[in-house]
């Protein structure tokens, strides 16, 4: 079982990673990446490049499925307007053993933050904006994985 | 008329983020000359068409690109691609 | 937030999460042990040293918070008869960014199968049943933590 | 009367798993001779208890115990300790 999918509502994260638990295996990791309640901001924008962003993700997910033993891995995507609080992103991976799971959890998130094509814009409560930039400690997990 | 030279016709640019602010578009077609041959000649070449494309292209470091959506580099060769997207380090999740 | 429990009623994943995902940070950890479809096994019976368990538990879980900065950290396991398909453990970790999460989460489930008093028995459907033995990779992946 | 005499009077031994299963009983209040000072000794001293002891506590590697509910190793010394756990090695999560 292999999903990714764009949503531009809110994701929920219990169904989501439901189908994972009955899998029949031990394990099922699970990552989520949440609007970060940072400095004012009261929303993140979340850019994609629409004709790109699915094959992007699945090609993480065949590279994760291709490295590690999973029973199946789900990827989650947010885009557009997203409140702090809310879920940006969803990860979870199934596997028979926790090692698996637990290995492709942290690969799918890291290289997702370096490979696949989003961009966050923060709004602040005063009306002003700016673009995510981004950080070398990023570069430096996503290479871990190579 | 080569072959080089009918493709280049079809060349589709789309922008994103920080960088599609800066042009002002989310996309346009570009006739480019023949010896705009590579992703980096293309973004040499845009940075010269006006002053907002200036600003946009100026700063290799922070582009990236993508070509027929494949993440791509600046000696990539144009050749036979329909799309190119420039735009700014990624910063999902 | 550091919460530990023992629990002998199905742990709810999602709603032993919820909290985490509202401490204001960016990242969220899971971890979910189950029992899994192995070789006619249809249930796993789970004993443990009462007097000790939650005690081994909160002290993981400070071991965590001390390594790690982190917002928040559940660590829920269940005792007594599970049926095939069940949670055994549930590890759920919450921290302003994702490293930290990811890391405290492995850590925590890593060291508990080492370290807490807990023993599975595997009932199979002809009646038969048999402890589980340790496996030395359990061994391998605790001590990368030290 | 020494005072270690007086502890050892109190140790409250308690089994898990196939430990248990192994010995007949989940716990049980023991007097230890003055010469069993450690973890070690004392289950040496248990498995020439009785036969199903013998078999419960004749494999060290497989053993593992907790004094007063904290790990600890056969070098441990027992003194002042209410309660010895003996079992194998945990299998939980």
């Amino acid at each position: 079982m292999k999903l990714v999918r764009i949503s531009d509502e809110t994701i929920d994260s219990a169904a989501e990673l439901a189908p994972l638990a009955a899998l029949g295996g031990g394990a099922v990791a699970s990552f989520t990446g949440i609007a970060r309640d940072d400095d004012g901001v009261v929303a993140i924008e979340l850019e994609h490049y629409p004709a790109m962003t699915e094959a992007s993700l699945l090609a993480l997910m065949n590279e994760a499925t291709g490295r590690w033993s999973l029973l199946g891995g789900v990827l989650v995507h947010r885009v557009g307007y997203i409140a702090v609080g809310e879920p940006i992103v969803l990860v979870g991976t199934a596997a028979s053993h926790r090692a698996e799971a637990l290995e492709a959890c942290a690969f799918l998130i890291d290289r997702l933050k370096t490979d696949a094509p989003f961009w966050k814009k923060e709004h602040r409560a005063d009306g002003s904006s700016d673009w995510v930039e981004t950080k070398a400690s990023d570069d430096a997990r996503a290479d871990k994985w190579k | 008329m080569s072959a080089s030279s009918i493709w280049i016709e079809a060349l589709k640019l789309v922008y994103f983020a920080r960088v599609r602010e800066a042009v002002g578009l989310e996309s346009e077609d570009r006739e480019l000359p023949s010896d705009v041959q590579t992703v980096g000649d293309c973004v040499v070449w845009l940075a010269a068409q006006a002053d907002n494309y200036a600003s946009a292209f100026a700063d290799h470091s922070r582009l990236r690109y993508a070509l027929d959506q494949q993440l791509v580099w600046e000696e990539t060769l144009l050749e036979g691609a329909d799309e190119l997207a420039i735009f700014p380090p990624v910063t999902g999740g």
